[in-house]
């Protein structure tokens, strides 16, 4: 238990990757859902880099987690605005009553 | 990447940035400027594809084959490589010249066209938008030149596609435009679902897409004997080689508006006319046959069969339709699909070289002629009746003589002892040549020896300023072609040794039946019966003479004669801007096509022998020998066709004055007698009746049978389980006392109600209901994973 | 007494203890240290992510969020990737995490109303992410790994990184930095104010 | 004047009544204090992959904790005692502290370079006390002599962890110094740009005492919370104000050696902690419960949001001109003096030089971009509803960033910790007598020339904040947006052109160096003349208005 391995950060990640889906499947405001996403791809990124730092790919993980993060700042930027717009046109920001293709 | 590849991918590169440039900018651009800015974007191109084509006949074949620097990986799927690079041999060299050359003259023309055109569309100019469509049409049909990959030629082709709905559709708020442009896209997409499924397949047999690689596996897969080749694998007594061959060209039918699928091409002439232009003379039908080149070499004897086949009956229903046109676009577009008959009837029968020269050939005069129709149409205030049409030579001079260039051209005017004509001469002749060939060949050995493309091609390239030496062109083929698959299996070893450098490039024609292997095989036999192939001949040389009948019909009735229509006659003028493309276009046609085209066209050739069906036909060594003492091409199948075809233009051209002469009243009266024959011509021979007929037809009738279903199979188990629950219900309310029924019902209803709930719950557009799914869809893979393989 | 004493040490330090016990004797392989590290990061790591789970008001998710990400990169420092652990920390604790709050501030006006899940929901989501929690770590428990290499040096780090970016990984590269313009220019386009109709003869509201 | 009485000011209000207050005040410091130490401690030993001593760090530091919590404890029972021991001793621990700082500055960087010399020769292990006297006394046969108590000494700084509790302690303090130094100091400024005293007051000497006493004044005043604000965020955001604000010390070079870390990534690793301690802003306004408090949260993020862009380009320019994010590295290539420094190498870092300068006065909401806290607008912005040790937390964080983007400002562009002189100049007396060792030592001393530079970018924003009127959110972002940001962009293009094509040492490069050399020293020579003006004729622009007394006075 004193040797930390790839499979620590794996189960870690495994973790963040679960709580992350919980939150979005359970949360009804749309930024909930944002922020499950966010956990979803921390995951990821964590596995990538724990792949990186022990395993064969060399700093090819690590390159992929700085694209991660930066499309999940894109992601979250373009979904902020959505989300305001949402809540402009909807007057709420539930998720579950943008149910319909209509404004 | 060579110098060569570079300028080459620069100037595919420029009309994108030109398309970028316009799609963002071109509003503000303004109406004269963005259409300049697409000039000089494919003028930039057209100067770099000329430099490339400097600097390619300046270079020897192991410069050459230096240039090539690709292919390039792309992405790796498992084990198999996609890649790129520039497909860099004469054929691209020259079609992007071709291509480019041409764009210029249209683009130029359309600054001038579009000038006098209204362009708002809910007071929002769509101006630039024009010259937007032409840049990425330009960009996505050098793309699919330069392709080497089928996969990046197919992304190109798509695009091809796309750029010419949106351009047919330009004038979108015309119902007629926009349909005609849902049309052609729809039309194309039916032959590009025979195309990504011969794509498939190509990936499943051969695991490389790209041309020089598939090539080489099919090659070699032939050489194993490979169940690829075998009959019996296949469907309907075809190979799926065959197979393959056949859906690949289904892509081509319907870009090059072939037989089946040609009928979006007339409808077409709703674009503006310098879309017309462009569509028929540099980009999009020349797709289909560039695509057909360039998949020549996986095509079996029977798939050429199949080509040559849609080509002869496309030229032939074309041309008929086009003599009663009275449309000048429409003769034109018909005019086109025709010659585009003759160019795969040439792929068909093994006139490969052929069958290019006269794509670039006809790509000028059709270019030219479309061209000067838009003068002529804008000039007459938009009138494109050619009935009202006359007389009209004093008022556009240049645009009349220009035009006259393309009708001798199109019509294959020359001498023919002399060897003097126009690019379309000796285009069309050297196709029905190859055809007599085929037709006849097999008879006459030794007339048979002295021909073949690949031959035809070390001797022009000889005659003309071939900037190669003619020891290269032999070492080329020779090197070209590995000792083991000229020649069916078996066969190598017993010709080894001496032999094998002196070994004839593909003279497989007269000694096919005695190799076993290739009768095993059962590819190496000219497939189809004898009386096909002189059908294959027969029938075009008939079209030849049809030819220049309705376009000098169509010239004479536009420009010669008295004025029919004051109105439009008084109206008629021309402007420099677009003139000046034609009287280019008009040089070009002239001058260029047999000195410079034909020749490297042939060389690309070279390396198109490859192909183990096409030097299979033909018998080059003879033939070079032949030329290597510089006699010039004079062979029994140019021989037999003098007679036959050499003075069809004359022919053509006084039928067409002795009836049109003096105006509509003979045509009137013969139309009258011949009104059954008339009529179906008019109505295209009702193609478009039938479609809809049967397509339209097939799918209400579906609808219908889908309606009739819903409504009594359906709806009669609803109603009879309804029924059934009242008998129930009735009948249980006689035994048991009421409260029990109304628990009964009651829950009955809940039951109904949560299962409804819990089936609706998945498809109410709420996303975390469509996560919790996947999650879950996740988990079940994970824990089966985990739990589901413990032995 | 004794044992009182004994449960009233702050967990840390009993950690602490074990770990400089460990330190003389340890085999460099095992770095007791560096466990006790990544199991007190992991801790707040996954504790947060709980936290987010667990939540029901959005800017204490936000902030669970802050835990989260903060730990994931203190996580990166530990693997020696130090650059992304600050990148991380920019680009994420520093930007996206804003913009989150921010977006709540802008969204969350609708006082009194309780966005809460019902019971069957919670329920499924429950077992879907239990269920899919099991299968991974049995997965992940089941396979064997490859032994870890050497410990990778993070000096040189960023220039690889660097190096790579501009080299093997120069398209990704600059698509990423066109789609963050495309993303730009859509954000400023989807967020901005309707436009006052021609009908209108107000302005727009103050 | 009154003196300030002790007696006076504190025995009324600490009566028996306040025990639970007093109380609550004890807490807050010590949950406070072991907040920001374990934080620091952990981020620094897990930034270089040190697991244990982050946790040990974390230990010893729940120890000093503990013991500031009872030094608190004691202040607070003994306030009247502390109060006179703080009166009478005023002028020496004032001076004292000066002179710590400088001693504390420059004396541990010698003793790392001896303990890390004598590391160096015995390889392997940890180093006995025994080889440490034996090293000291160059006699390998040494045992328990007098120099056994400094070997006693010297033996803990081997061990990283010593060196890291070290440097939390050191920071811990100094953050504390520098805030409360830098409010008094405020004080004294603005009171002397508006022709007043200032405090004058407490402790004597022109107030000097003042932060001290505010400082007791908050650790008892009554904890508030408003009705319907989010307890928990409430109480959580100054920490995450603070501690980010800590963090920046991480990385921060005093010296060469005098770093707590020197991280490869230590530039864009500051950046990331000026961008983290936003959040704290955010949530206060949020769980304030408060209109203004809101309003100058939101303020906060997108003010912040919008500069780190032109801070981020600027940074660019050294990093791109060195190729390096290492702070020392950047240090070390200004090491020559005066024209050496970056600032001075080209136009286009001269420009990313003030832009930097600028954008780090919004990140750090100092005025004329200090819109968060608008007075005249929202109150107190998202402080409005904060009182007690938790505002304080914040004016630590805000104040210790400021000090931390100055010294930034010093290491990227202004030679970091080395003298302007160049060093050439001293090179003779770097190996001569003594004296002149000592002379030397004083005149090129990094952490002195760090902490003055520091300090004297401080005081331009503290002077820059009183001369200046505040200005409008949309101006706020016209002059990132249209102003800023090209400015980086031309200087980030620039300066590529100029690394392309400008060989060192050509003329062009001499000629733009000396022109810009010229252009700071006069800025920093009118500067100095403007504040001496001031000074000596104090009496007349202070006497006119504080003499007077008010109408009807």
């Amino acid at each position: 238990m004193l040797t930390i391995g790839l499979t620590h950060y794996l189960v870690l990640a495994a973790a963040l990757l679960c709580c992350g889906l919980y939150v979005m499947t359970t949360k009804r405001n749309a930024v909930g859902i944002l922020i499950g996403a966010e956990l979803v791809l921390n995951a990821a990124a964590l596995n990538l880099v724990a792949f990186a730092r022990y395993g064969a790919g060399g700093l090819d993980g690590q390159v992929a987690t700085l694209f991660v993060i930066v499309l999940a700042a894109a992601e979250a930027a373009i979904a902020i605005a959505i989300f305001v717009n949402y809540y402009r046109v909807l007057a709420t920001i539930d998720a579950d009553r943008g149910d319909t293709l209509k404004g | 990447m060579s110098p060569i590849e570079t300028y080459l991918v620069t100037g595919v590169l420029i009309p994108l940035a030109g398309f970028v440039l316009l799609a963002f900018l071109g509003g503000r651009l303004g109406k004269p400027a963005a259409g300049w800015v697409a000039v000089l974007a494919i003028a930039a191109s057209c100067g770099l594809s000329a430099k490339a084509l400097w600097d390619w006949t300046h270079l020897d074949a192991a410069g050459r084959l230096a240039a090539r620097t690709g292919p390039y990986e792309w992405a790796r799927l498992g084990d198999t490589v996609l890649t790129v690079g520039v497909n860099l041999d004469s054929l691209t060299i020259i079609m992007f010249f071709m291509v480019t050359l041409i764009s210029t003259c249209i683009f130029v023309f359309s600054v001038g066209y579009m000038a006098g055109h209204s362009d708002e569309i809910d007071h929002v100019s769509k101006y630039h938008r024009f010259f937007t469509y032409l840049c990425l049409f330009d960009f996505s049909m050098l793309l699919l030149v330069i392709a080497d990959s089928l996969l990046l030629l197919f992304i190109s082709w798509e695009l091809v596609g796309l750029c010419s709905y949106l351009l047919i559709g330009y004038y979108f708020h015309k119902k007629s435009a926009s349909t005609a442009a849902m049309k052609a896209f729809i039309t194309n997409r039916v032959g590009d679902l025979g195309f990504i499924i011969g794509l498939g397949l190509v990936f499943v047999h051969l695991h490389d897409l790209s041309l020089a690689g598939a090539a080489a596996k099919f090659r070699d897969a032939w050489a194993a004997g490979s169940p690829l080749f075998d009959p019996a694998a296949g469907l309907l007594g075809l190979s799926p080689a065959t197979w393959m061959g056949m859906l690949l060209f289904c892509g081509a039918i319907g870009k090059s508006a072939q037989f089946p699928l040609h009928v979006w091409l007339p409808d077409a002439m709703e674009g503006p006319t310098p879309v017309s232009a462009l569509i028929h003379a540099a980009t999009m039908v020349a797709a289909g046959v560039y695509l057909t080149a360039r998949i020549f070499v996986l095509l079996t004897p029977e798939a050429q069969l199949f080509v040559a086949v849609i080509g002869c009956i496309t030229l032939t229903l074309a041309a008929l339709v086009a003599i009663v046109q009275t449309d000048i676009k429409k003769v034109l577009a018909y005019s086109t699909i025709s010659q585009l008959g003759y160019m795969m009837l040439g792929m068909g029968v093994g006139a490969w070289i052929a069958a290019l020269f006269h794509l670039l050939t006809h790509a000028f005069f059709k270019a030219l002629m479309f061209l000067g129709s838009g003068q002529v149409i804008e000039g007459c205030h938009h009138e494109q009746d050619m009935r009202k049409m006359g007389g009209l030579w004093r008022k556009m001079p240049v645009t009349c003589a220009t035009f006259l260039v393309g009708v001798l051209a199109i019509a294959g005017a020359g001498i023919p002892a002399a060897h003097i004509g126009l690019g379309g001469y000796f285009s069309k002749d050297e196709i029905l040549a190859v055809a007599w060939h085929r037709a006849y060949g097999r008879e006459d050995h030794g007339a048979a020896q002295s021909h073949g493309s690949v031959a035809q091609a070390n001797g022009l390239w000889r005659m003309g300023k071939g900037p190669t030496a003619p020891e290269v062109s032999v070492a080329d083929i020779d090197q070209f072609i590995p000792a083991s698959w000229a020649q069916p299996p078996g066969e190598h070893a017993s010709e080894s040794g001496g032999a094998a450098h002196h070994r004839p490039v593909a003279d497989a024609t007269p000694r096919e039946e005695t190799h076993p292997g290739a009768a095993q095989a059962g590819h190496a036999r000219a497939p189809g019966p004898r009386w096909l192939w002189i059908a294959l001949f027969v029938v075009p040389v008939i079209m030849a003479y049809v030819t220049p009948f309705y376009m000098m019909r169509a010239w004479w009735l536009t420009f010669m004669g008295r004025p029919r229509d004051h109105h439009v006659y008084d109206h008629a003028h021309e402007s420099p801007l677009m003139y000046l493309p034609l009287v280019v276009l008009a040089i070009g046609t002239f001058v260029s096509s047999y000195f410079l085209f034909r020749p490297l066209v042939a060389e690309g050739a070279v390396q198109m022998s490859t192909a183990p069906f096409l030097t299979m036909l033909y018998d080059g060594e003879a033939a070079t020998a032949e030329h290597a003492h510089g006699v010039p091409i004079d062979h029994a199948a140019h021989r037999a066709l003098v007679p036959a075809v050499g003075f069809a233009f004359v022919i053509g051209f006084v039928l067409a004055i002795a009836i049109y002469g003096r105006g509509l009243a003979l045509a009137t009266k013969l139309a009258a007698a011949l009104r059954p024959l008339h009529t179906l011509l008019e109505h295209k021979f009702y193609f478009d009746e039938l479609y809809g007929v049967v397509l339209v037809g097939g799918v209400a009738a579906l609808r219908a049978v889908s309606y009739g279903f819903d409504k009594y199979v359906v709806d009669g188990l609803v109603n009879l389980s309804g029924l059934l629950t009242r008998v129930a219900s009735w009948f249980s309310g006689v035994i048991l006392d009421q409260g029990l029924v109304d628990g009964l019902v009651n829950g009955v209803g809940r039951v109904t109600y949560a299962l409804g709930g819990l089936v609706r719950r998945p498809q109410v557009g709420r996303v975390r209901n469509y996560i919790l799914f996947a999650a879950g869809s996740v988990a079940v893979v994970v824990l089966w994973a985990a739990f589901g393989r413990v032995k | 007494m004794t044992r009182g004493w004994l449960y009233r040490l702050p967990l840390p330090a009993l950690l602490a203890a074990s770990a400089l016990a460990a330190d003389g004797a340890a085999a460099p392989a095992a770095d007791p240290g560096k466990a006790v590290a990544f199991y007190l990061v992991a801790a707040v790591t996954v504790g947060s992510a709980l936290g987010c789970a667990i939540a029901t008001n959005i800017v204490r998710m936000a902030m669970c969020l802050l835990g989260t990400l903060g730990g994931v990169a203190l996580l990166y420092f530990l693997m020696s990737a130090t650059f992304l652990g600050v990148i991380q920390l920019i680009v994420y604790a520093g930007g996206t995490l804003i913009v989150i709050v921010f977006g709540v501030m802008l969204t969350s006006r609708a006082y009194g109303v309780k966005l809460r899940p019902r019971p069957v929901e919670v329920l499924a989501a429950l077992v879907v992410c239990g269920a899919l929690l099991v299968g991974l770590v049995a997965v992940l428990l089941r396979t064997d790994w490859p032994a870890a290499p050497a410990g990778g040096a993070a000096e040189g780090t960023v220039a690889a990184l660097g190096g790579s970016l501009l080299s093997v990984y120069l398209v990704p590269f600059e698509l990423a930095s066109v789609l963050l313009l495309a993303v730009m220019i859509g954000a400023a386009y989807l967020a901005q104010p309707a436009l006052p109709t021609a009908g209108d003869g107000a302005g727009p509201e103050e | 004047m009154n003196k300030f009485s002790a007696e006076d000011a504190l025995r009324p209000r600490f009566t028996a009544a306040h025990k639970a207050l007093a109380l609550r005040g004890f807490v807050i410091a010590g949950v406070a204090l072991l907040a920001a130490a374990v934080g620091f401690g952990f981020v620094a030993g897990v930034a270089q992959g040190v697991g244990y001593a982050a946790a040990v760090g974390g230990v010893v530091l729940a120890g000093l904790t503990g013991a500031c919590c009872l030094l608190a404890a004691f202040v607070i029972r003994f306030a009247a005692l502390v109060g006179r021991v703080l009166l009478t001793l005023a002028l020496p621990i004032f001076l004292g502290g000066v002179v710590g700082i400088v001693v504390l500055a420059w004396i541990p960087a010698l003793l790392y370079e001896r303990v890390d010399g004598i590391k160096a020769d015995h390889p392997g292990a940890a180093v006995s006390v025994a080889q440490f006297e034996a090293a000291l006394t160059g006699n390998a046969a040494a045992a328990r002599g007098p120099a056994y108590l400094a070997a006693l000494a010297l033996w803990p700084l081997q061990f990283q962890l010593t060196r890291d509790v070290l440097a939390v302690v050191g920071v811990v303090g100094f953050v504390s110094l520098v805030a409360m130094f830098g409010i008094w100091w405020e004080r004294k400024v603005a009171g002397r740009m508006q022709s007043r005293l200032g405090p004058m007051r407490v402790g004597g000497w022109h107030g000097w005492a003042q932060s001290l006493a505010d400082g007791l004044k908050l650790l008892q005043k009554e904890d508030i919370f408003i009705a319907g604000a989010d307890r928990a965020l409430f109480r959580l955001a100054p920490y995450v104000a603070f501690i980010p604000a800590m963090c920046l010390f991480i990385a921060l070079p005093f010296s060469a050696a005098w770093v707590a870390r020197d991280l490869e990534v230590g530039l864009i690793f500051i950046f990331a902690m000026l961008g983290v301690g936003v959040l704290g802003v955010l949530l206060a306004g949020w769980a304030s419960n408060n209109k203004w408090s809101m309003l100058g949260a939101m303020r906060e993020a997108c003010q912040m949001i919008s500069y780190e862009i032109p801070l981020g380009f600027a940074l660019l320019v050294p990093i791109m001109t060195l190729g390096t994010l290492r702070l020392t590295a950047i240090g070390e290539a200004q090491s020559g003096g005066f024209h050496t420094w970056l600032a001075f190498a080209n136009p286009f870092t001269f420009i990313a030089a003030i832009v930097f300068f600028v954008a780090t006065l919004a990140s750090c909401k100092r005025a004329p971009f200090d819109l968060p806290e608008a007075e005249s607008e929202l109150v107190a912005g998202y402080l409005t509803e904060y009182s007690g040790f938790r505002w304080a937390l914040f004016f630590f964080a805000e104040y210790a960033e400021m000090f931390a983007v100055a010294a930034l400002a010093s290491v990227l562009f202004f030679g970091a910790w080395y003298s302007p002189l160049p060093a050439s100049w001293g090179a003779a007396w770097a190996d001569g007598p003594l004296w002149q060792r000592a002379v030397h030592g004083v005149l090129y001393s990094g952490p002195i020339w760090f902490v003055l530079k520091g300090f004297f970018f401080f005081f331009v924003q503290l002077w820059l904040r009183w001369t200046l009127p505040r200005i409008r959110l949309d101006q706020v972002m016209y002059a990132c947006v249209q102003v800023l940001l090209p400015l980086t962009m031309v200087a980030l293009l620039g300066n590529t052109l100029w690394l392309w094509l400008v060989r060192p040492g050509a003329w062009l490069a001499v000629a733009v160096n000396l022109i810009l050399t010229a252009i700071g020293g006069l800025t920093v020579v009118a500067m100095a003349a403007i504040v001496l003006y001031g000074y000596l004729n104090r009496r007349r622009l202070v006497g006119t208005m504080a003499v007077d007394p008010l109408p009807g006075g």
